[in-house]
């Protein structure tokens, strides 16, 4: 038989390792085989490399900019200084402070836009004039610097925690409400249609059948509107400092103010592994979906 | 119980418009079971869709018992369920409460031989495990009137003979309407009370007859392969003239 | 708003300011209790930090504050913004602080042709006075940036990165900025001090919503007198004050202020109660001169007679508007 | 035959009206008929009027809120005062020279985060290692506030357009790079392994099957990715006024220095027209991909 | 051709498992035509999909030549492309000019009756247009080895009968070895050389004979009956021992 002839051979176990619900679009992925309990800590540590090797060259290439001295210390701060300041920072209860603040307000203010998201993209993607009315609205909302909402933040809540929520709110709920939209309008005509002939109709045709079909899509406009609520949340803790609560946007803002290279740079990491944080949160969501709807058998 | 009156169904406009059902009328009289058979394409599929309400006609009146149970002619299943969860949600959505519910799936599971595969989810099983599970999700409904589009088409002789005693059982105990598409002539005169053919594209009521065959019938009867015999010619006339 | 009565008979005064060394004697009044024991028991004391003028004033306009300590620009604004009716400039707080730092090859106005020059904002009183300067030395500059001198206005701390980086060649700007560049290497080319009578100009002063002081003169007179004691404090014990500076704003950011930054900057400062109207008045003529404002009427701008009864009281020199 | 028995009765033409690619899950959406083309401006107006009356009683709430003059007219601005501004600006030379600036680097930079969001997109969800090594670090890049990368940006460019395209596409990308990412791992595996048996391999199956496949996923991901990129522009154009460019982000924050409410208005009302026409363009792609896709068939 | 050796396949893990294939051995030589009946559910698609290369076994070795095309249980088209974009796509791959390719489409889809609907998306068409989509697409491929897993199951008799002689036709002519899937015994009988019969789960090699009767054959000579009676027997035989 030629050498292009198609040979298919394996012996018992090691079928293509799924790598932590890596997907590839090579045999492995196509062909799942069975992945034995005892290599979690294995696959553990090769979803881990990586980004370890990720982050060892970023901070090579800084090192060695910063070594060939192309711009002097004060304009271009070494990964040294910048850690130090980190580890310096973090032994503070200023620090953790405006850690938990800022968590606390992202969360909330998260848990806001998605409930505000949801009602109003259900609303929209459901009610015909609704969405003549205000649904290309939602995106040209989504396109309105947070700056621009602070006068009627202040004067509609003051000088308060409330302000800066709905700074929050209003940058974030429409980016998932255009995520539930977008779900909604790809749900498979032939579900919906066996939806409604096994008696699913009004809400419960959106509980049962409307809404898990577009999970996938709405997983999707929940991660974008954590960046939005996060980005706007940045920005609104500018707006107020409110006494005695510091906060990451707040640190972030004094980092540039005072031109401190290490502290900006220190904050930004802070933010970053914030942000992988939540990541992994909806990579975990993602993948359970994609598991249930045999989408990757990993 | 089903009243279909000089219902036509075009798609799309102008030159490009397909029409698949043109002036079609027909009856179903309560507890009939009417066998619909016909070239591919010729407008069955797009039947059954009106008479379940969930298409509109472009003209013409249909009438139908409430809320008519129709098994699609691809599973339909939700991927995001659990095969007992496909089959418990119609149970769900009418509120049956949590004991009598499961106790329900797991017979109407059972009927179609998957009891073993409750906790699966659909792309884990074969195609005709999934029509399967479709078809008990469809009778968990409780309707007086089915409308089935090749309910078995993707299964094997035997599996099929089982489903067939299984289903007559059923519609005899409680008395069911049933418009079942099939393009198994035998089939047809297995199971049917009456046989309509209809025309190729577009779809028109060509003939009909009814099945006299005594009851319990076997599909390997000689009754039943003459009958299959008769329709079989009546088609092949009918498709040559469109085919080749 | 909290400014009224509450049930207990204690008026609430919510007191602004920004965690900036221009803003020193707020910074030590609060740090050092002095607005909380002028003010007595009666009066409670909240205060809020902002980090720019528009806010403050955005505060001011929708009663979320009743006082802040602001620059003159924003001052201006609130006025002419409000056709005269939100505030009150009640006090002075500091004066000068401002520096044209330049790359060090630049001695002479002649070489700053065709260079790039920052300024805080279009239209702000270090914009105007870089402007009236250049054309003083007869050097054009337009609003959009063309001329002999190309004036790009933008924030101070993206101004320092660009000084850094030698995207700009200078920068007329405030402390701590200026003294910033000058850390980064650069040198001062212009004390703006120099360019006033007496060395002094405005850089910071009390403001207060007019309808507060309508209602609350009592208070605000305390609030004044709160104020005095601060500026009191500074002058007469400056290392103490820049102790306190430090630590009132290491509290607000978690980074304490470099010491020999404060102590560098402060030698360009004054800590006045004098609102030095006449150095406001003449930027806004600057500003119209150079065809950056429209001409604004400032009459009635500065309320100054509580101020004079608290520093008559305090046997002090009165000030005039 | 009893009331609940349904019943379906149409003669010619009157079919449910589509109402302009508007969707809704009623008999409607499940049971188009015909669309006579006479029709076409009648549509259009009824994809109109919900719109201005949406506009109309925003505009209500407004001018209700100054004429109760719950606050001063400096702080609350009237609807006719914005409008009388904004009718102003459009008379000058700089209005328009702000919007072409503005338009022009939206453009430029949406275009380059595409780019960069594509190539970084299908290369994480392609590569195993990459996505091991980088997967993650893109939401968290996506919530990084656009002011923490002016420092870089300066290094990197000095005071240059480049500085703020680069601001752009640091904003903008991860999230259009997310969205092919989504895109991607929700093919179906039946459309994956059609197409590696009718022989697509490599990047052919990339461009032929998984890219068209993710379409629904990746417009959605350009919609946020524009807002993600509109937004950046304006926080960027805060960075660097270049001479003789006034733009829209430096006009914006200008309003806000000077506490011109007014203007402030007219400027965010700029924006929003943008966004709705942008929001346009992304409609009719939605719709063209779900009548081709079969999922509406308006 | 085609050389399985040992194959099982086993999904999922500890007692969930499902094992659908174990230890099947199957050669097919060069231009034999072999047809798979087996009960729903006992691991024929699994098998196909094994020999396609897009799924590995658990353990077992499978030859197969270079790209064997594989016709799905379920038509698999690209919702994006047109009828003739779909047929044309595997063409386009292979780099075939663009005017040979439209003569091969058009060929193509005169052969599955569907010149008519070239320009249709397959949201548009019937369940059975949708398969002969399919068919005219795996065709177009033309690879010497060809698997189909029920490539006639949603089609009329007549259409159905017109097909067989089709492709009996085409594999006649090209010499294609052929795996083919199906449900219809007569059918198996009407096309193979050889009939393989599976076990129920997990599948196994149940039983495998050659069919004698010469070509050309008729669906309903006596022959092909007599066969078909044959292979169902020993189906019945299969099925019984597991269900009931
Ligand atoms: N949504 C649609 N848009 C356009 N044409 C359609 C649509 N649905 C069906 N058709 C057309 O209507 C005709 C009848 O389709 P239908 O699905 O009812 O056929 P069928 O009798 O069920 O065929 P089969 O036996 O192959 O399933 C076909 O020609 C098809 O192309
Ligand atoms: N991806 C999967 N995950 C888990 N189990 C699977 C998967 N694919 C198939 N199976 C199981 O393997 C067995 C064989 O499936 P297969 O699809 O090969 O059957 P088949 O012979 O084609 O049946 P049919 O005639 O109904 O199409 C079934 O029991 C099914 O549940
Ligand atoms: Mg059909
Ligand atoms: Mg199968």
């Amino acid at each position: 038989m030629s050498g292009d002839t198609v040979t298919h051979t394996t012996t018992d176990a090691p079928a293509p390792d799924p790598g932590s619900g890596i997907m590839a679009f090579d045999a492995g992925f196509l062909a799942p085989g069975p992945r034995p309990r005892r290599r979690r800590t294995r696959s553990l540590w090769a979803g881990l490399w990586p980004k370890l090797l990720a982050l060892g060259l970023v901070l090579l290439v800084w090192q060695i900019a910063v070594w060939t001295e192309f711009r002097p210390s004060y304009a271009l701060a070494s990964p040294a200084d910048s850690f130090a300041q980190l580890w310096k920072d973090a032994g503070t209860w200023h620090f953790w402070h405006s850690v938990l603040t800022t968590m606390r307000r992202a969360l909330l203010g998260f848990l806001l836009s998605v409930g505000v998201g949801f009602v109003v993209g259900f609303a929209v993607a459901r009610v015909k004039l609704l969405r003549a009315a205000v649904g290309s609205m939602i995106t040209a909302l989504q396109t309105m610097p947070s700056i621009a909402w602070f006068p009627l933040a202040i004067l509609l809540y003051k000088l308060t925690e409330s302000a800066i929520m709905f700074v929050v709110v209003i940058g974030a709920a429409p980016s998932i409400a255009n995520g539930v939209i977008a779900g909604v309008d790809y749900v498979p005509p032939l579900l919906l249609k066996a939806g409604r002939n096994i008696g699913a109709r009004g809400f419960q045709l959106y509980y049962r059948v409307i809404a898990p079909a577009s999970l996938p899509s709405i997983v999707a406009g929940l991660k974008q509107g954590w960046a939005f609520s996060w980005r706007s949340l940045m920005a609104g803790e500018l707006l107020v400092s409110i006494a005695g609560q510091p906060s990451l946007g707040a640190n972030l803002n004094f980092a540039r103010e005072f031109n401190d290279a290490p502290g900006l740079i220190a904050t930004m990491i802070v933010i970053l592994v914030i942000g992988l944080g939540v990541d992994t949160v909806f990579g975990f969501a993602d993948r359970a979906i994609r598991r249930r709807w045999g989408i990757t058998d990993a | 119980m089903i009243s279909i009156r000089e219902v036509s169904r075009t798609f799309g406009h102008g030159p490009e418009a397909v029409t698949a059902l043109d002036r079609l009328s027909l009856d179903v009289s309560p507890g009939e079971f009417v066998c619909i058979v016909g070239a591919s394409g010729c407008g069955k599929s797009t039947l059954l869709s009106l008479v379940a309400g969930l298409d509109t006609p472009s003209s013409g009146i249909i009438e139908a018992g409430p809320n008519p149970a129709l098994m699609f002619q691809e599973p339909a299943l939700f991927p995001w369920l659990t095969v007992a969860g496909n089959v418990g949600l119609p149970l769900k959505l009418r509120k049956v409460p949590r004991p009598a519910r499961e106790a329900r799936v797991a017979e109407l599971l059972a009927t179609v031989n998957l009891s073993d595969f409750a906790g699966k989810r659909p792309h884990e099983l074969s195609g005709g495990m999934r029509q399967r599970v479709a078809l008990a999700r469809t009778l968990a409904l409780d309707s007086p009137v089915l409308l089935m589009d090749e309910p078995f088409g993707a299964l094997d002789a035997m599996t099929r003979d089982l489903l067939h005693d299984e289903l007559e059982r059923i519609t005899q105990e409680r008395g069911l309407t049933v418009l079942f598409v099939t393009h198994n002539v035998r089939e047809a005169a297995r199971l049917g009370d009456r046989i309509v053919l209809l025309s190729s594209r577009p779809g028109r009521l060509k003939w009909q007859g009814s099945v006299d065959i005594p009851r319990p019938r076997r599909i390997d009867s000689p009754e039943v392969s003459a009958l299959a015999a008769e329709v079989t010619d009546r088609l092949r006339e009918e498709v040559a003239q469109h085919v080749g | 708003g909290s400014s009224d009565e509450s049930p207990a008979g204690k008026t609430t005064l919510r007191l602004g300011y920004f965690p900036n060394l221009t803003h020193a004697s707020a910074i030590v009044g609060v740090e050092k209790g002095l607005f909380a024991e002028k003010l007595g028991a009666n009066v409670e004391l909240k205060t809020s930090t902002f980090n720019a003028g528009p806010a403050a004033v955005e505060a001011l306009f929708s009663d979320a504050v009743d006082a802040v300590y602001i620059g003159p620009n924003p001052t201006v604004n609130a006025f002419a913004k409000s056709k005269g009716e939100a505030i009150r400039v009640i006090s002075g707080s500091a004066s000068g602080g401002v520096a044209f730092v330049v790359k060090p090859g630049i001695t002479d106005p002649a070489q700053l042709k065709g260079k790039k020059i920052a300024t805080p904002q279009l239209g702000n009183t270090q914009d105007v006075a870089l402007r009236f300067w250049l054309k003083e030395h007869g050097l054009t500059a337009t609003k959009e940036g063309g001329g002999d001198v190309n004036v790009v206005p933008q924030e101070n701390s993206v101004t320092v990165d660009a000084f850094n980086n030698n995207a700009i060649d200078g920068a007329w700007v405030p402390e701590p900025f200026a003294s910033r560049l000058v850390a980064a290497g650069g040198k001062v080319l212009v004390d703006e001090r120099d360019l006033w009578p007496d060395k002094r100009f405005v850089i910071t002063n009390l403001v207060v919503r007019a309808d507060f002081l309508k209602k609350h003169r009592d208070v605000v007179k305390n609030l004044i007198a709160g104020q005095v004691a601060a500026n009191e404090f500074v002058n007469a014990h400056p290392e103490d004050a820049q102790k306190a500076v430090s630590e009132g704003i290491g509290k607000l950011t978690g980074k304490p202020l470099d010491p020999k930054q404060i102590a560098a900057a402060w030698k360009t400062l004054e800590f006045t109660n004098d609102p030095i109207a006449s150095s406001l008045v003449s930027g806004a003529d600057h500003a119209t001169a150079v065809g950056l404002l429209d001409k604004t009427e400032l009459k009635g701008l500065y309320d100054l007679s509580l101020l004079n009864e608290v520093l008559k009281a305090n046997g002090k020199p009165s000030v005039k508007s």
